[in-house]
């Protein structure tokens, strides 16, 4: 598929020239023009923040929601109609922190949708305070002396929650990007891609040039389905792991289980509504 | 003793079964063809402490709770203390003198002793109570033993041959006991019996409105547990199959809220079920549902706070919590059932609501009306299948497009050749962020306007009484069911009730029914008069008398009958 | 062109300096003497969009948004599309014709080529543009060259001679070029300068807010970014040292208030910071507040909804939100300050009102007050020491001992011999939960009884204009600016305006006020005009006009005018 | 000290009879008299829900504040007054579902309390729903074919997350479970203590019994400062470890860090309040 097709035209796009979401929102239309998926089918949950802004900005059904809120609505979205591509993406204040509770529970219910975060370890939208991955040492308008709590991991925590599929992708790098985003959309189950994403306006640390200094790729000799040794990788702080970390070997999936699809694999809104019968039989019940 | 009209309540710890007596008895008294109506009072545990439930079993209809006992059954020795200030020297107290006889000062009441204990071993062992309790009363009461002996065949069969024949042994002695004692007790009960009742339904408030939900169309509940409402989460759940619904607990309520809302963009018919203090984690989701004019329907259940309160009990303190919810400025619709009836046709109504005006509908209950049940007549289910209200999309389709009446049709994902947009942020006609400010204004008169047609569809306040009433009542949700018994117990021609089962908005019949009343006096459980401030805001009365509860039990219908003799006499 | 009162606007994208333009420029005209204010309208992005300042300067003291634009400065192309609607032909337009000349249809304007990008490349670079443009007002204004060299001095010297130097030779040029102009164009300006103005102070009101703060004894915030409150969060991060406060960036705005709750239980004085929807995930935590008596402070900066709305713009759109939030019933303060004077005071107060009363006490902003600044004079530091009201306990202390007048006196961990107990479920005297239903009736009570000592010193809405007044503006917040000075310009005698600083509980005097009017104006930055409802609540009365706005923007003096105008033709 | 101190006297405590509450309430007292810190500067923070009832059955300040909402008031407790001993305690629905979101951030932050979580792996006082440490296959009134979902692994989270301290304990080991109470409220930072606590009510699948069985202690051969061995036996399955899993090396202590304390050490409530003169300062500044 041309990756055209999700191409808004000319739009006025309100990220700061150089930002990582450019680049991140490139790989994302291919990435989904590469997997056939019409952009009638696709549906994209955000909440608030610069990278919540994504999915303006392509063609696509979208969700634009509240503030740490992108995940409940991508498992209902998913669970009312499993035949639709969902993808709950945000910032990492979005995610971890507003949407901490909710990155937890989406891992454990294991819907099969992909979740995508632009990480820039710093809130971009309201200007640069600490976000949960701001590493320790970094000085903002709030954290005046520097962030000294312990920065959120991610993959660990997904990790630890046995979270289906996880990995970490690099802005900077579009091929291996997009590669890494067609395999989180292709799995069947939840999917994390942790994205590093240079913010040049209020992370002067974390740049382009540190995120390619201090990452490198996981290669062959990792076996995702090791859980341990994927945790073990996911906590290395000298340099970064970028690829797949983990892939759990059978998780039940979500809507799969729903009672709901027990006897009919219908989307709900294609069902019938008339109840009467059956409702006649409980009210039968109660006498 | 009042001979048409019987009040029974029994007492005891959690955990001892009283529920089990009180589900056992009503059916059967039901299926005997005589009217009930059971209320409980529980604390906020799981075993200990005293809880009670009362039963009432009368020829007409009742639907209210009762200050009096008649009979009444304690089962611990806490259950006298308990409830002492509701005993009096009319009541015949049926107690286990074995048991806890020496543990309680019944001093000056009339106390029979009733070994349940003893008649439950003899059966089979201290589980068979509960049965040798049913089994006294329904001997009391004269009813054959076919109807009893049937109730445990339907619910015991599954358990063994062996439950149930010890089960029938206990009915069997606690009838015997009852007969005797009906005799010996001088009780002269006349109550009168109808066949057409034996075909009735009993519910509760809480399954009224879950079954509410699915003729709604209800498909997808996500919530998370909060007394009283969990009861709506666990009976769909139970139904989830059947009827094809999507039952999630979810990890907080705020969740709960949020997938709510992205099922119904994703074409289902979603609600929570909640109480205040997860209500309160709710309003931002619900100030979502305004800004991208979702359909949204809730629950509330409502029970005293400020914060945790108490949590197993009763109030309609949530009134200004619900209709100021969220922040901003959106039309929403808030609907009050105080029947275990209205229950159930409203809940449905929601959807409909919620569905054509893309807007939140709430659903306030309480916990004494979601516990309570009584009999009635099977709702009526003809003619009626949902209606969605989705539109399949085109090529074009923008789903804020700007109408005089300031409803847009509503497409879902994957239906259609367009595509849909929502934003929290304002938004232009597709559904796109903006900054454009005179479009804002626009957004905002189309997101008011939606009210206009929402006000072409209010159910109007019922009135109860004589249209020539010089003294009217106002009051909403669940307290007319006490109001009403009041009223009829005192059978003035001049006093009428006025009940609201839709508080917001309100029907503009309000002002008019409000002045031709020469006193207005406001009932309703709370503390503040929340609604009396709404109803000011409506027409600018002052409502200057007032009866207000809140001390977590609903009102009974003496209190009620009092404290309006006393306005009245005023 | 109004000679004693000036309106500078200068509108590029987010990034190109405005903001450094608008400190600078309203410093150096401060310290010359002038009467400065300035306002801002974003747009909710980093960098590019169209972004606005106004720059006032005035013989007399102004402190509102003014539509007329008397001299503008776009510094891109938008920024001409962006405000044209504000333009006329006396607006001089200083437009760099090279960079922007080509892009732009000025054909009808008076528009004079300032070369600000040449200017600055000569001067070292393109960022010094900001400096040239400063520089150039400067100039018309005829400022002497001291002062914004003595700026220069302040602020750069830290970062080398050469960026001073630099920054010199711009102003240079800048005020060359402006006193051409001043001559050129035939600006023929008047604005009275007073030599005490350079010693006033310039404050925003969100730094007014967190300056009352300090005032009020805070010694601790927990608060999650949000516009348009964080500056709040910021302010007392930077003096987290110096005052002893404990500042923390919460994960979510719920443990934001409820650290803030553990805090005043161990003896801070905690705030919160937040905008509507952040506050909507507050409102359990309001009512916990409720229940257990504690004091709370909560700035609620307010911003266009419902839910993400429009992040950066102003609205007074979350008024009934906080008065009625949190579920159940428990007293509570709101505090709407309107100027940024009030802010300050206001802010001092709440901590002293929250602490006193042991209630939720909300200070009420938007963002247009929050961003907007103004020369004043120092604010009265003296005579004040903040009054702690807690108590050291005795081995006997009860948390909640039933007194007359509602308050119990509070007692903090570790402080005397006693035990702290606090519990959001109902409780006893001491703290623990309870279900004596009696005892929660007196505790409801005890709880509301709390509002009489809060009666008592309820800050009395401020009449503006004559005392005999006929026509009675009603408003409450920030909107006071704009209407006070529409007022100045009609002069009418029959025209007062009474601004509530405190909307809730409303002063006693409210009514009388009222009483008083022929006709009374309802004006506020919201679509359904929430406060006419509350003094329909407090008084009866209907408001029939409204002058209502909800754009996103502050009223202008010349809409508030016209639309007065307007109403008080009728 | 003698752990009657901490006694409440003939309190109708509201536990059904043979809860593991009991045990948990006897082993806190009887720690805390050991630890020797006085009730007065202790001060226990809970959530709703039975576990979270404990507090009223002991001698000490408390703040029993809402579900889900422990640690947040906990963190600020010790924050305004370092002084005091802080205990945050409640259930497992409490702290890993309505308040997950508190459990993640109050790690990172590495307050200095102790975090013991009563896990019955399911919600006693709202009647038997599952919990996020439910098991799979459980069956309640509204997981009604069992849950399908991954438990939650608190103790992986917390690794994962580099938590100060973290241990588990079963409620039906008193000598055992009080000694890694102790250690935890000795330890400075966050320590978290989960402990099995059978509910005889509404979990009749893990019982006193099951968890006999189905758990074992870690010994000598565990080292808890190893992050992945740690980690690996967290996510054991077959039997559950009990014991200390793991210990920080270096975690910095929240309030430690404060800037409130930089040139301060007293608690908030004694310092002076007259800032009349760093006021006049700053409006100076404001010229
Ligand atoms: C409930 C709520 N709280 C706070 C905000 C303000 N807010 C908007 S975006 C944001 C954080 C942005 O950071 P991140 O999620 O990392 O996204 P980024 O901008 O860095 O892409 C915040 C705090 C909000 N919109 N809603
Ligand atoms: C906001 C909110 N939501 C829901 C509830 C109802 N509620 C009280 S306790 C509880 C869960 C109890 O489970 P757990 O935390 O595991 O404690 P346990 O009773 O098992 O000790 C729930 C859902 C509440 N009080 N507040
Ligand atoms: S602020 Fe940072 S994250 Fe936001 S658009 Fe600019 S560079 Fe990107
Ligand atoms: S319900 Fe369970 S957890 Fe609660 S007291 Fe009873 S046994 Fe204990
Ligand atoms: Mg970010
Ligand atoms: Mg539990």
């Amino acid at each position: 598929m041309d990756a055209r097709l999700y191409d808004m035209g000319n739009i006025d796009i309100a990220w700061c020239p150089g930002c990582g979401n450019f680049s991140i929102l490139t790989i994302l239309k291919d990435a989904l023009a590469e997997l056939e998926i019409d952009p009638h089918d696709l549906v994209i949950v955000s909440g608030i923040g610069q990278a919540a802004k994504t999915p303006h900005y392509l063609k696509c059904n979208l969700f634009n929601g509240l503030h740490g809120r992108a995940l409940p609505p991508a498992t209902a979205v998913k669970a009312a109609n499993p035949r639709l591509t969902v993808i709950a993406e945000g910032g990492d204040g979005d995610m971890y922190a507003e949407g901490g509770n909710h990155f937890i529970h989406a891992i454990r219910r294991n819907p099969d949708i992909t979740n995508v975060v632009h990480n820039n370890m710093v809130y971009g939208l309201t200007k640069g305070q600490a976000s949960p991955t701001s590493q320790k040492g970094f000085v903002t308008p709030v954290q005046i002396t520097g962030v000294y709590v312990e920065p959120f991991n991610p993959l660990a925590v997904a990790i630890a929650l046995d979270a289906s599929f996880v990995a970490r992708a690099f802005a900077g790098d579009q091929e291996q990007t997009r590669e890494i985003l067609k395999q989180a959309v292709r799995h069947k189950g939840y999917a994390l891609v942790d994205i590093f994403q240079p913010c040049v306006t209020f992370n002067k640390i974390n740049t382009y040039k540190w995120f390619k200094e201090h990452t490198y790729y996981l290669d062959e000799t990792h076996d995702p389905r090791d859980r341990v040794a994927a945790f073990a990788r996911a906590t290395e702080s000298e340099r970064l792991p970028l690829g797949v970390f983990y892939i759990s070997p059978d998780r039940a999936v979500f809507e799969d289980n729903l009672l709901a699809y027990r006897d009919n694999k219908e989307p709900l809104y294609l069902r019938s509504t008339d109840r009467q019968e059956k409702l006649s039989n409980l009210l039968n019940s109660s006498k | 003793m009042n001979s048409s009209d019987l009040s029974v309540v029994i007492c005891g710890e959690a955990g001892q079964g009283i529920q089990t007596v009180e589900h056992f008895l009503t059916r059967v008294l039901k299926h005997a063809g005589y009217n009930v109506f059971a209320t409980k009072e529980y604390m906020s545990r799981i075993r200990g402490g005293s809880n009670s439930t009362e039963i009432r079993i009368s020829s007409r209809r009742v639907y209210a709770f009762l200050d009096r006992i008649d009979i009444f059954i304690p089962l611990d020795k806490d259950a006298v203390s308990h409830l002492r200030h509701r005993l009096s020297s009319e009541t015949l107290i049926l107690m286990d003198a074995e048991k806890i006889g020496t543990q309680v000062d019944v001093e000056g009441y009339r106390v029979v002793n009733v070994p349940f204990s003893r008649l439950a071993a003899e059966a089979g062992g201290p589980i068979y109570a509960n049965t040798v309790a049913v089994g006294v009363l329904a001997g009391m009461l004269g009813i054959e033993a076919g109807i009893p002996e049937w109730y445990i065949k339907d619910r015991f069969s599954s358990k063994g041959e062996d439950v149930v024949g010890k089960n029938m042994q206990a009915l069997g002695k606690g009838m015997e006991t009852g007969s005797g004692l009906a005799a010996s007790s001088g009780l002269n009960l006349d109550i009168t019996k109808d066949s057409q009742i034996s075909d009735e339904i009993i519910l509760a408030g809480i399954e009224a409105v879950s079954m509410g939900a699915l003729a709604g169309g209800c498909d997808f509940i996500a919530s998370y547990p909060m007394s009283p409402s969990t009861g709506v989460l666990t009976f769909l759940a139970e139904h989830a199959a059947d009827f094809g619904v999507v039952v999630e607990q979810a990890e907080d309520e705020i969740s709960a809220v949020n997938m709510a809302l992205g099922a119904w963009y994703a074409g289902a018919r979603a609600m929570v079920t909640t109480a205040g203090g997860g209500f309160a984690l709710m309003e931002e989701g619900v100030s979502l549902a305004g800004m991208i004019e979702s359909p949204l329907v809730i629950h509330l259940g409502q029970r005293p706070g400020p914060a945790t309160g108490l949590p197993t009990r009763s109030e309609q303190g949530d009134l200004e919590l619900a209709l100021y919810s969220g922040h901003g400025e959106f039309p929403r619709i808030i609907l009050a059932p105080g029947t275990i009836e209205d229950a159930f046709y409203l809940t449905r109504r929601a959807f409909y609501l919620a569905d054509k005006h893309q807007v939140p509908v709430f659903i306030m209950t309480d916990q004494s009306l979601a516990d309570a049940f009584y009999n009635m007549a099977p709702f009526d289910l003809s003619g009626f299948e949902v209606e969605r209200h989705i539109v399949e999309t085109d090529k074009d389709y923008r789903r804020y497009v700007i109408t005089p009446d300031g409803l847009s049709p509503r497409g879902i994902p994957g239906y259609g050749d367009g595509l849909v947009v929502l934003d929290s942020d304002e938004h232009d006609e597709e559904g796109h962020i903006t900054e454009d400010l005179d479009l804002r204004t626009r957004m905002v008169d189309k997101r008011l306007a939606g009210m206009k047609g929402i006000e072409a569809e209010i159910i109007p306040p019922e009135l109860i009484g004589p249209a020539g009433y010089s003294n009217l009542i106002v009051c909403w949700g669940s307290t007319i069911n006490a109001v009403r018994e009041a009223m009829e117990r005192m059978g003035r021609d001049d006093l009428a009730a006025l009940y609201f089962k839709q508080v917001h908005p309100l029907h503009q019949d309000t002002a008019g029914y409000l002045a031709k009343a020469g006193k207005i006096i406001n009932i309703e459980s709370n503390a503040t008069a929340q609604f009396a401030r709404l109803l000011k805001i409506h027409t600018g009365l002052d409502i200057e008398d007032k009866i207000l509860k809140y001390n977590g039990l609903p009102f009974s219908v003496e209190e009620i009958e009092e404290k309006l003799s006393g306005i009245l006499s005023m």
